[in-house]
C-alpha cells in the first residue's frame, strides 16, 4: 500500500483549517459559516487521525479523540441551527451581519 | 505595667456607635446626633489615657500587638515569609497623631450639628472614616498602614458626595482618582518591600533597610521617590494639588475640618515615616530638592490665596502654602527642621479645624463665603469674628501660637542647611499675612454688606473654637508640650539621617 | 475490560457527578410527562437540592486522594476537589436566581430545560475539573458550552436573547475549533492523551521542530480557551452575550464558565507545558513563553476597563468589567508562583460571591425595566437602601478595596507577579493602574445610586432565593475580606498546596 | 524686688482677659479695671527700678523649648536699661488709661478698647522684660498686633482698615528681617541669650561680614517698628485709630521698640562700623525727611506723626553715632512730650470733633488748660533750652559731631529747624488767631482726660534734667555702669553746638511767628517759590504711589501668572489625560460594532500576531 508521508496530511489539514476560518469570518449566510465551522473541526480530526496512524508514536488514542470531536462538532452544529431558526422566526433572516441589535 | 488591646480599642471603638446607630430608627434625629458624638468620646479618652501613660514614661513596645493575619502561602511548604500579621504599634509620633484624631473627630462630630440631613448614614460614615484615621496612625506595618489609609477613602468619597455643595459629585470623584493613584503607586512601595524583603513590619524594616547591602542604591532612590509622589498626592505637593482645592470648597466643613486636619496629614506622617525612616540617604540626596519644592508650595500657594475670590478657596490655598512648610522642615534634615515639620503637621490641624469650623459658622447664617458678599460681621457677630481673626493671627504664624513655633523650627532647620533658599522662603511669611489678612478683614471689617439679621455663635457653637483656640495658644506658649513626647521619634529619624 | 476492573474502580470518588446525572435525568423525565400545570419551580427545588447533595458529597471526599479510575481519565485529586466546591457553590446561588427569575414574557413551558440545562453545564465543568486526559477535557468543556449556548438562547422570543445566542455559539465553535486543532498538535507530538503519559512523553523530546509545533499548539490553546475565560483576543463576545441573555444564565456564564476556563488552562498548563523543556532546553516551556500570557493579561486588563467607563447598560458595564478579572487572574497564571493555585482558587471564589451578589441585585432592582440601563439605578438608595449598601459592598470589593475579598485576591495576585523571579513589575503597574482606572466606573454607579434623587419611585418586590443570594455573597465578601484566613487555613490544611497534581 | 518683674506684665495680661470676656457685661466698669491693674503694673515696675539702683542686673530663665540638642529659654532681665523702659511703659500706659475713661466715653465698645490697651501693654511690657531674642521676636510681634487691634478699633470705618492691614504688613516686612537675622545669629552663636550673644561678639569668633549682616537685619525689623525711611509711611496712616492709643502705641513706646531693639543689640551694631554708618545715615535721612512733610500737613495728628517719624530718626541717628546714651535719654523724653502732645491734640479733637487744622485756630481763649499744655510739649520737642528736648536732642548733635558724621550733623540742625517751625506752626494755627470753625460749643476736657496731661507736662519739662551737661549725666553714667561696650556715659562737645542748636529752634518758631501768627509773610510765601517742591512734599515724596505701582502690582501680576499657570498646566494636563482616556474607551466601544465576524476576526488576528511573533523570535521574546 502506498505511503503517503504524514506532512501531507499535516498540511491538507492546516489548509483545511483555514478555508473554514475564512469561511466562517467572512460568509453571510449563517448556515454556511456553521459549515464552514464544521470544515475548521473537521480539519482537528484529520490532524488527529493522522498522527494516531502515522504519528511518530502512533496510538489508538487519537481516533478515539477523533470519535469524540466528531460527536461534539455534530451536537454543535445542531445547536447552532436550532438557534438560527429561533432567530428567524423573529428576524425572518439568516444572514449573520444582520444580527447586530446588540453593539459598542 | 502592660496595655493590652489598648491600641485595637482605639481604633475600633467608633464601631459600638456604628452598631448603636444601625438599629436607631431614621427618624430620632437628636438621638442620632448625640450618639454620633457620644461614639467619639470613648476614643478621645482612651488615646488621652494612651498620651498620659506614655508620659508618664510607659515603654512604647507595652503598646505593641500582634495576631497572625493570613498566610498567602502554605507556611508548612513555604517558609512564613508570605504571611501578613494584625501588628499595632505607636511611637511618639503616632500617639500625637492618634490624641489629635480623636479630638478633632468629637469636635467635628459636634460640628456636625450644622449637616442638614440623613445624619445617620453621616454618623455610620463619619465613624468609619474615624477608624481608617486611627488605623493609620496605630499600623504596625505597611500592608495594615495601606488598609487604614483606603479605608479613609470611602467614606470620605462619600462623605463629599453627598453631604457636600454644589459641585459634590465632580469633587467626590476627583477625591477618589488622585488618592486612588496616590494610594496605588504607595501599595506597589509597600508590596515590592514586601516581595523583595519578606516583612513589612515597619520597625523591622527600618532596621533591614538601614543595612547598604539590603537592595541597590538606585531602587532604593526609586521606592522613595514613589514613596514622595504617593505622599505627595495627599500632602498635597504642588502639583499635585488640585483635587484638594476642590475638596476643601465642596466638602461639608465637618469633615473638610478632619480632612485638613488629620487626612492631608497622612502625606507628612506617611513621609516623615517611611520616606526618611526607610531611605535616610537617599532622602538626604533629595532634601535640596524637598526643600525647593516646600517654597515652592508656600510660595504658590500663598501668591494664588492672595486673588482668591472665595474664602474656601483662600483656606484650601493657605493650606498648600502651609504644607510647604512641612516640606521645608523635612528638606532641612536636621532635628530643628523635622521637629517643625511635625509641629506644623499638628497646628495646621488645629487651626485648619478652627478656620472651616468659623466658615460653617458663618455659611450657616450668610450661605456665602464670598468675599465680595460678606464684611462688617465684627458688628453682626463680634464673638465670630474674633475667633477668625485669631485664626486667621494664629495661621499667620503670630508668634504665642502654634503656626509660629513650626514655622519658626521649620525656618531655623532650614537656615542651617540652606540659608538662601530660606531667604526665599520667608517672603512666604509675609505673603502668608498679606493674604491673610486681606480676606479676613473684608470678612469682619468695613461696612456690612448682608442684610439679613443674623445672632452670633450659639454656646454649642462655641464649645469646639474654644477649646481649639485653646490648644493652639497652649502649644504657642509651651510648645514643649508636645515637643518633650517627640523628642525620642525625632532622635531615631535624625540618627538616620546621620546626625 | 472485565466486570472486575470494572467494580475494582473506587466509583465512590465520582458520586457528586453521579448524582448531578441521575438528577438530570430524572429531571429531563418529569419535565417531559408532568403535566402543563405543574409548578415547574419545583424541578428548580430538585435541582437546587442536588447540587447541595452534590458539594456534600464533594466535602466527605476531601483527604484521601488523589484518586485515578477509567486509566485516569477522570482523577480525583486535591485540585479537582477545591475547584468543584467552587462550582457547586456558583451554580447553587446562579440556581437559586433561575428560580427566582420572572422575565416579563413568562417561560413556563421551557422552565425545566432551563434547570436541567443548568445542570448539564455544571456536570461538564465538573467533569473538566477532574479529567486526567485531553478527551475527557475537551468532551466536559463542550458539554459546558452546548449546554450553556441553549441557556444563553433561553428567552425563544426575545430577538437580543436568539441574537446573544447566536453569536455565543458561532464564537464559541470557532474557539473549540482552534482549541482542538491545538489539541491535536499536542496530541501528534507526545502519542498520547493521557496527561500523565503526556507529561513523561514530552519531557524527554528534544527535536527543536517538535518543540516549536508545541509552542505554536500552546498559542493555538491559549487563544482557543481565552474564549472561556473572556480574555482578549477572545473576549468580544462576552458584552454582547452578557446583555442580552437571561440574567441567571449571565451570572452563570461570569462566574462557573469563567472558572471552567481557567481550570482547563490550569489543568493543560501544570499538567502538560510546564512538563516541557523550552527551545532552549534549560527552563520550562510554559515559563519561557510568559511574556505571550503577560501581553495577553496586560491587554486584557487594559481593553476591560478602559472600555467599561462608556457603558452605560450595567449589564454590559459588568461584562467588561469580567473581562478584567479575568485579565487579574490572567496575571496570576502569568507570574506562576508557587501559590498560584491557591491564588486563583480565593481570586475565583471571592469574584464568584461578589458577581453573583451584583447580578442577584440587578435582577431584584431591575425587576420590571427590560432594559437595564445604569441611570435607572439612580436613587436605588432611596427605594431600598438595603440593595443600595450591598450593592455598595460588592462593588467596593468588586474595586479591591480594603475590607473586602476583592482586595485579598488582588494583594494575592500582586504578591505572586513581584515574588517571582523574573519580576513583573509591568504587569503589576499595570494591574494596580487599571484597578484606579475601575474605580471611575464602579463609583459612577454608586454615586447614582447614592447621591442622586430617582426618576419615578418604583416599587421593588424582593423574591426570597434572591435576597438569601444577596446576603450571602455580601457576607462572605466582608468576612473573607476581614479574615481571610478562613479560606487560606481551609486550603493549606486540606490540600497541601495542590501537590498531588500530577502523581 | 526685682525676681517679681516677671508679674508686671501678668497684671495688664489680666486686664485683657478679664475684659475680653466678661467685658460686655461689666460694660463701664472696664475702665477702671483697666486702670487698676496698670497702675499696679506702674507701681511694681517703679519698686524694680528702685530696686535696680543698687542691686547688679538680675536674670532668671526656664526650658522653653528642646530641639534635638538645643534647649531653648525663656525668662526676663532686669538692666538699667529696660528697668526703666519698663517705667517709662507703665507710666505712660496707666496715663493713657487714664485719659481714654474721658476720652472714649460713650462708645458701646470701651471694654474692648480696654482689653486691647491691656493685650498691647502686655506685649510691650513683656518686650522690654525680654532677655533674648526670641523672646524678644514674640513680644515684638504682639506688639505689633496690639497696635494692629487698636488701629483698627473703628473696624467699619474703611480707612481703619486699610490702615490697620498696612500697619501690620509693613512692619512684618521689617519683622522677617528680624528673624532672618536672628536666626543667623542663632547658628552663629548657638543661642539666643544677649548676654552669650554679646560674649561671642566680643570674643570675636563670628565673622565680621556675618556681624555686619545680621545688624542690619535686626536694623531692618527696628526701621519696620519705628518708622523709619522706607518703612515709614504706615505710622501716619497709623493715625487712624483712636489718638490715646496714637499717644500711647505710635509716640511712646512701640515705635520707640525699634530703638529699644537697637540700644538692646548696641554691642553687636558697634562692632561693626558698616552698621553704625548705616543706622546713622537712615536715622539722619529720615529725621529731616519727615520733617520735610510735617512742613505742609494740614491734620493735625499726622503733623504729629510725621514728627515721630523724624524724632525717631534723631535717636536712630544717635545710636548712629554711637551715642547710646543720647538715643535712650531722647527716647525717654521724647516718650513723655509726645505724649503730652497726642493727648493734648486728642483733647483739641475731643473738643472741636475735626482733626483739620484750617478748620481751627482761636481756641487758646476757648482751651485754658489744653492750650498751655500744648505749649509745653511744643517747646520741649522743639528743643527750647531748660526744658526736657533740648538736652536730649542736644546729647544727640553733639554725638553725631564727636563722632565725625559733618553732614548728618548739618541735617539734624536743619531737622531741628525744620521741627521748630512745623510744630509752632501747628501750635499757631491751632491755637493762635480767630476761630476758622464755629467754636462756640467747644469746651475743655474733663479733668480725668487733663490730669494725666498734667503729669506728662511736668516729666516733659524735667526730664531732662537726668542727665544734662551742667548738673552731671546722672542717667549716662547708670547706664553705661558697668558695660564698657555701650561707650561713656557722657560725651563732651564743644559748647557752641549748644549755642546753634537754640539758635536754629528759635529760628524756626520766629518764622513760624512771622508766617502764622503775625501774617508778615503770607502762608504761601515758600510754596509760591517751589511749586514743584511744594507738591512732591505735600504729596508725601510719592512714597506710597511709588509702593503701590511696584511691591502691590508686582504681586498682583506674581498672582495672576500663578493661577494661569494652575489653570493651564496643572488643571489642563488632567484634562488632557482624561481625554486620553476617554478617547481610548470611545475607541474601544466603536469597534464593539456587533458584528459576530469581526469578533471572531479579532481573535484570528490575535492568534496570528501571537504565532508571527513566535516565528519570528523563535519563541524567545
Amino acid at each position: 500500500m502506498s505511503t503517503v508521508p504524514i506532512s501531507a496530511y499535516l498540511t491538507l489539514a492546516l489548509v483545511l483549517f483555514c478555508i473554514g476560518l475564512y469561511g466562517a469570518l467572512t460568509k453571510r449566510n449563517t448556515v454556511i459559516v456553521l459549515i464552514s465551522i464544521e470544515l475548521m473541526l473537521n480539519a482537528g480530526n484529520i490532524n488527529l487521525v493522522a498522527f494516531s496512524k502515522f504519528g511518530m508514536m502512533p496510538s489508538i488514542d487519537g481516533q478515539v479523540f477523533a470519535l469524540f470531536a466528531i460527536a461534539v462538532a455534530a451536537a454543535e452544529v445542531a445547536v447552532g441551527l436550532a438557534i438560527l431558526i429561533a432567530i428567524y422566526r423573529n428576524r425572518k433572516t439568516v444572514n449573520v451581519d444582520e444580527f447586530d441589535a446588540l453593539k459598542h | 505595667m502592660t496595655f493590652p488591646y489598648l491600641l485595637t480599642l482605639i481604633v475600633f471603638s467608633p464601631l459600638l456607635g456604628i452598631l448603636v446607630l444601625a438599629f436607631t430608627p431614621k427618624t430620632k434625629e437628636s438621638a442620632i446626633k448625640l450618639i454620633g458624638v457620644l461614639a467619639t468620646i470613648p476614643a478621645l479618652i482612651l488615646t488621652l489615657y494612651l498620651y498620659i501613660a506614655f508620659q508618664l514614661g510607659a515603654k512604647l513596645s507595652d503598646f505593641a500587638e500582634k495576631v497572625s493575619w493570613m498566610q498567602f502561602a502554605n507556611p508548612e511548604v513555604f517558609n512564613s515569609v508570605y504571611s501578613v500579621n494584625y501588628e499595632l504599634r505607636a511611637d511618639g509620633f503616632s500617639i500625637l497623631m492618634l490624641v489629635l484624631t480623636a479630638l478633632l473627630s468629637t469636635l467635628a462630630a459636634i460640628a456636625s450639628i450644622h449637616i442638614k440631613k440623613e445624619w445617620k448614614g453621616y454618623f455610620i460614615l463619619f465613624l468609619l472614616l474615624q477608624i481608617g484615621m486611627f488605623g493609620v496612625f496605630a499600623a504596625g506595618n505597611l500592608i495594615l498602614f495601606f488598609i487604614f489609609f483606603e479605608i479613609t477613602l470611602i467614606p470620605t468619597f462619600f462623605l463629599i458626595g453627598k453631604w457636600g455643595y454644589a459641585e459634590k459629585e465632580k469633587a467626590a470623584l476627583s477625591f477618589l482618582i488622585y488618592n486612588g493613584i496616590g494610594s496605588a503607586i504607595l501599595l506597589i512601595v509597600i508590596m515590592f518591600l514586601f516581595a523583595k524583603i519578606g516583612t513589612t513590619n515597619i520597625e523591622a524594616l527600618m532596621s533591614i533597610l538601614s543595612n547598604k547591602a539590603i537592595l541597590s542604591e538606585s531602587t532604593k532612590m526609586t521606592l522613595l521617590i514613589a514613596l514622595i509622589i504617593a505622599f505627595g498626592v495627599k500632602l498635597p505637593i504642588f502639583p499635585l494639588h488640585s483635587w484638594m482645592v476642590r475638596v476643601h470648597v465642596e466638602a461639608p466643613p465637618s469633615i473638610v475640618m478632619l480632612h485638613a486636619g488629620i487626612l492631608l496629614k497622612i502625606g507628612a506622617y506617611g513621609l516623615i515615616k517611611f520616606g526618611i525612616g526607610f531611605f535616610p540617604e537617599q532622602f538626604q540626596s533629595l532634601a535640596t530638592w524637598i526643600a525647593i519644592l516646600g517654597v515652592i508650595n508656600l510660595l504658590y500657594g500663598a501668591f494664588l490665596a492672595l486673588i482668591q475670590t472665595d474664602f474656601k478657596k483662600v483656606l484650601a490655598y493657605s493650606s498648600i502654602s502651609h504644607m510647604g512648610i512641612v516640606l521645608i522642615g523635612l528638606g532641612a534634615i536636621n532635628s530643628a527642621g523635622v521637629q517643625g515639620a511635625i509641629f506644623q503637621v499638628v497646628s495646621h490641624g488645629l487651626l485648619a479645624a478652627l478656620l472651616f469650623w468659623l466658615v460653617s459658622i458663618f455659611y450657616q447664617r450668610y450661605e456665602t463665603t464670598k468675599l465680595a458678599e460678606l464684611g462688617g460681621m465684627a458688628r453682626a457677630m463680634p464673638v465670630t469674628a474674633g475667633f477668625l481673626l485669631v485664626g486667621a493671627l494664629g495661621s499667620l504664624g503670630l508668634p504665642g501660637m502654634s503656626g509660629f513655633i513650626a514655622e519658626f523650627m521649620s525656618f531655623l532647620g532650614l537656615f542651617k542647611s540652606m540659608p538662601i533658599l530660606a531667604a526665599v522662603g520667608c517672603l512666604g511669611i509675609i505673603l502668608t499675612a498679606v493674604y491673610l489678612l486681606r480676606a479676613v478683614l473684608s470678612i469682619t471689617f468695613g461696612e456690612g454688606k448682608t442684610t439679613n439679621k443674623v445672632k452670633d455663635m450659639e454656646t454649642i457653637e462655641k464649645i469646639p473654637a474654644v477649646i481649639l483656640v485653646c490648644l493652639i495658644v497652649a502649644i504657642g506658649v509651651y510648645p514643649d508640650l508636645i515637643a518633650s513626647g517627640l523628642t525620642n521619634t525625632i532622635e531615631t529619624i535624625v540618627i538616620g539621617l546621620g546626625g | 475490560m472485565d466486570l472486575e476492573t470494572l467494580l475494582s474502580y473506587r466509583w465512590s470518588a465520582m458520586t457528586p457527578e453521579f448524582i448531578i446525572l441521575g438528577v438530570v435525568a430524572v429531571l429531563s423525565l418529569l419535565d417531559l410527562f408532568l403535566p402543563r400545570s405543574f409548578n415547574r419551580k419545583l424541578l428548580g427545588w430538585l435541582s437546587f437540592a442536588s447540587i447541595i447533595a452534590a458539594l456534600i458529597t464533594v466535602f466527605t471526599l476531601i483527604g484521601d486522594t488523589p484518586v485515578s479510575i477509567l486509566y485516569d481519565t477522570f482523577r480525583l485529586d486535591s485540585f479537582a476537589i477545591a475547584f468543584k466546591i467552587l462550582l457547586l457553590i456558583g451554580a447553587a446561588l446562579a440556581m437559586l436566581l433561575a428560580i427566582s427569575y420572572e422575565p416579563e414574557e413568562k417561560l413556563e413551558e421551557y422552565r425545566g430545560e432551563f434547570y436541567y440545562l443548568f445542570l448539564t453545564a455544571l456536570l461538564g465543568v465538573m467533569v473538566m475539573s477532574s479529567s486526567g486526559d485531553l478527551i475527557t477535557l475537551f468532551v466536559g468543556l463542550e458539554l459546558l458550552s452546548i449546554s450553556s449556548y441553549i441557556l444563553v438562547g433561553m428567552r425563544k422570543n426575545y430577538l437580543p436573547s436568539n441574537e446573544s445566542a447566536m453569536k455565543y455559539v458561532i464564537n464559541g465553535a470557532i474557539a473549540t475549533a482552534i482549541t482542538l486543532f491545538g489539541m491535536s498538535y499536542v496530541y501528534g507530538i507526545s502519542g498520547t492523551t493521557n496527561i500523565k503519559e503526556m507529561a513523561a512523553a514530552l519531557g524527554a523530546i528534544d527535536q527543536q521542530q517538535h518543540l516549536f509545533l508545541l509552542a505554536l499548539a500552546f498559542l493555538m490553546i491559549v487563544v482557543g480557551l481565552a474564549f472561556k475565560i473572556s480574555a482578549v483576543p477572545f473576549h468580544m463576545w462576552a458584552p454582547d452575550v452578557y446583555e442580552g441573555a437571561p440574567l441567571p444564565v449571565t451570572a452563570f456564564l461570569s462566574v462557573v464558565s469563567k472558572t471552567a476556563g481557567f481550570i482547563i488552562i490550569i489543568r493543560i498548563f501544570i499538567g502538560v507545558f510546564f512538563q516541557v523543556p523550552d527551545l532552549s532546553g534549560n527552563n520550562s516551556l510554559i515559563l519561557s513563553l510568559q511574556n505571550y500570557l503577560a501581553v495577553i493579561a496586560g491587554a486584557t486588563m487594559l481593553i476591560g476597563n478602559i472600555v467599561a467607563l462608556r457603558q452605560s447598560n450595567i449589564k454590559r458595564m459588568l461584562a467588561y468589567s469580567s473581562i478584567a478579572h479575568a485579565g487579574y487572574l490572567l496575571v496570576a497564571v502569568t507570574a506562576f508562583s508557587p501559590f498560584m493555585i491557591e491564588t486563583l482558587w480565593f481570586y475565583l471564589g471571592a469574584y464568584l460571591f461578589m458577581t453573583l451578589g451584583v447580578f442577584a441585585i440587578i435582577q431584584v432592582a431591575a425587576w420590571k425595566a427590560k432594559k437595564v440601563q445604569i441611570n435607572e439605578f439612580a436613587g436605588l438608595y432611596r427605594s431600598s437602601p438595603f440593595l443600595a449598601v450591598s450593592l455598595a459592598i460588592l462593588f467596593l470589593s468588586l474595586a479591591g478595596i480594603p475590607g473586602t475579598s476583592g482586595f485579598i485576591g488582588k494583594l494575592n495576585i500582586f504578591m505572586g507577579a513581584l515574588s517571582t523571579e523574573p519580576t513583573h513589575y509591568i504587569l503589576a503597574s499595570l494591574l494596580i493602574a487599571t484597578t484606579v482606572i475601575s474605580y471611575i466606573y464602579y463609583f459612577r454607579v454608586l454615586a447614582a445610586v447614592f447621591f442622586r434623587q430617582p426618576q419615578q419611585e418604583t416599587k421593588i418586590s424582593f423574591s426570597p432565593p434572591a435576597v438569601i443570594v444577596i446576603s450571602l455573597c455580601v457576607a462572605v465578601t466582608v468576612i473573607l475580606g476581614v479574615f481571610p484566613n478562613i479560606a487560606f487555613d481551609f486550603l493549606h490544611g486540606n490540600f497541601l498546596s495542590f501537590n498531588d497534581f500530577i502523581q | 524686688m526685682m525676681e517679681f518683674a516677671w508679674i508686671i506684665p501678668l497684671f495688664p495680661l489680666l486686664s485683657f482677659l478679664l475684659l475680653i470676656v466678661y467685658g460686655k457685661k461689666w460694660g463701664s466698669a472696664a475702665p477702671y479695671i483697666g486702670m487698676l491693674l496698670t497702675f499696679a503694673s506702674f507701681i511694681v515696675s517703679l519698686l524694680v527700678l528702685v530696686a535696680r539702683f543698687e542691686n547688679p542686673t538680675y536674670k532668671a530663665e526656664a526650658t522653653w523649648l528642646t530641639i534635638g540638642d538645643a534647649t531653648l529659654t525663656a525668662g526676663f532681665e532686669v538692666n538699667q536699661l529696660n528697668a526703666l523702659m519698663l517705667v517709662i511703659v507703665s507710666l505712660v500706659s496707666f496715663l493713657v488709661h487714664m485719659y481714654s475713661k474721658g476720652y472714649m466715653q460713650g462708645d458701646e465698645r470701651i471694654s474692648v478698647f480696654y482689653s486691647y490697651l491691656g493685650l498691647f501693654t502686655f506685649a510691650m511690657l513683656g518686650l522690654v522684660l525680654s532677655p533674648n531674642l526670641l523672646q524678644t521676636y514674640i513680644f515684638w510681634e504682639l506688639v505689633g498686633v496690639g497696635s494692629f487691634l487698636l488701629i483698627g478699633f473703628y473696624f467699619y470705618k474703611e480707612e481703619a482698615k486699610a490702615a490697620a492691614k498696612k500697619a501690620f504688613i509693613m512692619t512684618r516686612i521689617g519683622d522677617v528681617a528680624l528673624f532672618i537675622g536672628m536666626i543667623l545669629l542663632f547658628w552663629q552663636v548657638g543661642s539666643f541669650e544677649y548676654d552669650e550673644i554679646f560674649a561671642s561678639v566680643s570674643a570675636g569668633t563670628i565673622s565680621s561680614e556675618m556681624i555686619t549682616l545680621t545688624a542690619i537685619l535686626i536694623f531692618i525689623g527696628a526701621v519696620g517698628k519705628s518708622g523709619q525711611f522706607p518703612l515709614h509711611s504706615w505710622l501716619p496712616d497709623a493715625m487712624e485709630g483712636p489718638t490715646p492709643v496714637s499717644a500711647l502705641i505710635h509716640a511712646a513706646t512701640m515705635v520707640a521698640a525699634g530703638v529699644y531693639l537697637v540700644a538692646t543689640m548696641f554691642p553687636v551694631f558697634a562692632a561693626s562700623e558698616a552698621a553704625l554708618m548705616t543706622v546713622a545715615i537712615v536715622g539722619a535721612f529720615t529725621a529731616i525727611f519727615a520733617a520735610s512733610i510735617g512742613l505742609v500737613q494740614k491734620d493735625i495728628k499726622r503733623v504729629l506723626a510725621y514728627s515721630t517719624v523724624s524724632q525717631l530718626g534723631f535717636m536712630m541717628l544717635a545710636l548712629g553715632s554711637a551715642g547710646y546714651v543720647a538715643g535712650v535719654f531722647h527716647l525717654t523724653t521724647h516718650a513723655f512730650f509726645k505724649a503730652l502732645l497726642f493727648l493734648a491734640a486728642g483733647s483739641v479733637i475731643h473738643a472741636v470733633h475735626t482733626q483739620d487744622i484750617e478748620k481751627m485756630g482761636g481756641l487758646w481763649k476757648k482751651l485754658r488748660l489744653t492750650g498751655p499744655l500744648f505749649l509745653i510739649g511744643t517747646l520741649a520737642i522743639s528743643g527750647v533750652p531748660l526744658l526736657s528736648g533740648f538736652f536730649s536732642k542736644d546729647e544727640i548733635l553733639v554725638a553725631t559731631w564727636v563722632h565725625g558724621h559733618t553732614i548728618l550733623f548739618l541735617l539734624a540742625i536743619i531737622a531741628a529747624f525744620m521741627t521748630a517751625f512745623y510744630m509752632f506752626r501747628l501750635f499757631f494755627l491751632v491755637f493762635g488767631g480767630e476761630a476758622r470753625g464755629d467754636t462756640n460749643h467747644v469746651k475743655e476736657s474733663p479733668n480725668v482726660m487733663t490730669v494725666p496731661m498734667w503729669v506728662l507736662a511736668f516729666l516733659a519739662i524735667f526730664a531732662g534734667y537726668i542727665n544734662t551737661p551742667w548738673f552731671g549725666s546722672f542717667l549716662g553714667d547708670w547706664l553705661t555702669d558697668g558695660n564698657a561696650a555701650l561707650g561713656h556715659g557722657h560725651i563732651e562737645g564743644p559748647i557752641w553746638i549748644m549755642g546753634l542748636a537754640t539758635a536754629v529752634s528759635l529760628l524756626g518758631i520766629a518764622l513760624a511767628w512771622l508766617i502764622y501768627s503775625r501774617k508778615s509773610l503770607s502762608r504761601d510765601w515758600l510754596s509760591s517759590r517751589a511749586p514743584y517742591a511744594y507738591q512732591l512734599v505735600n504729596k508725601k515724596y510719592y512714597i506710597d504711589e511709588f509702593y503701590h505701582f511696584t511691591v502691590v502690582k508686582a504681586a498682583s501680576i506674581l498672582s495672576r501668572v500663578a493661577r494661569l499657570f494652575e489653570v493651564i498646566i496643572v488643571e489642563g494636563l488632567i484634562k488632557l489625560i482624561t481625554a486620553f482616556i476617554t478617547g481610548l474607551s470611545k475607541l474601544g466601544s466603536r469597534m464593539q460594532d456587533g458584528q459576530v465576524q469581526t469578533y471572531g476576526t479579532v481573535a484570528f488576528l490575535g492568534l496570528a500576531v501571537l504565532v508571527i511573533v513566535l516565528a519570528l523570535t523563535g519563541g524567545y521574546l
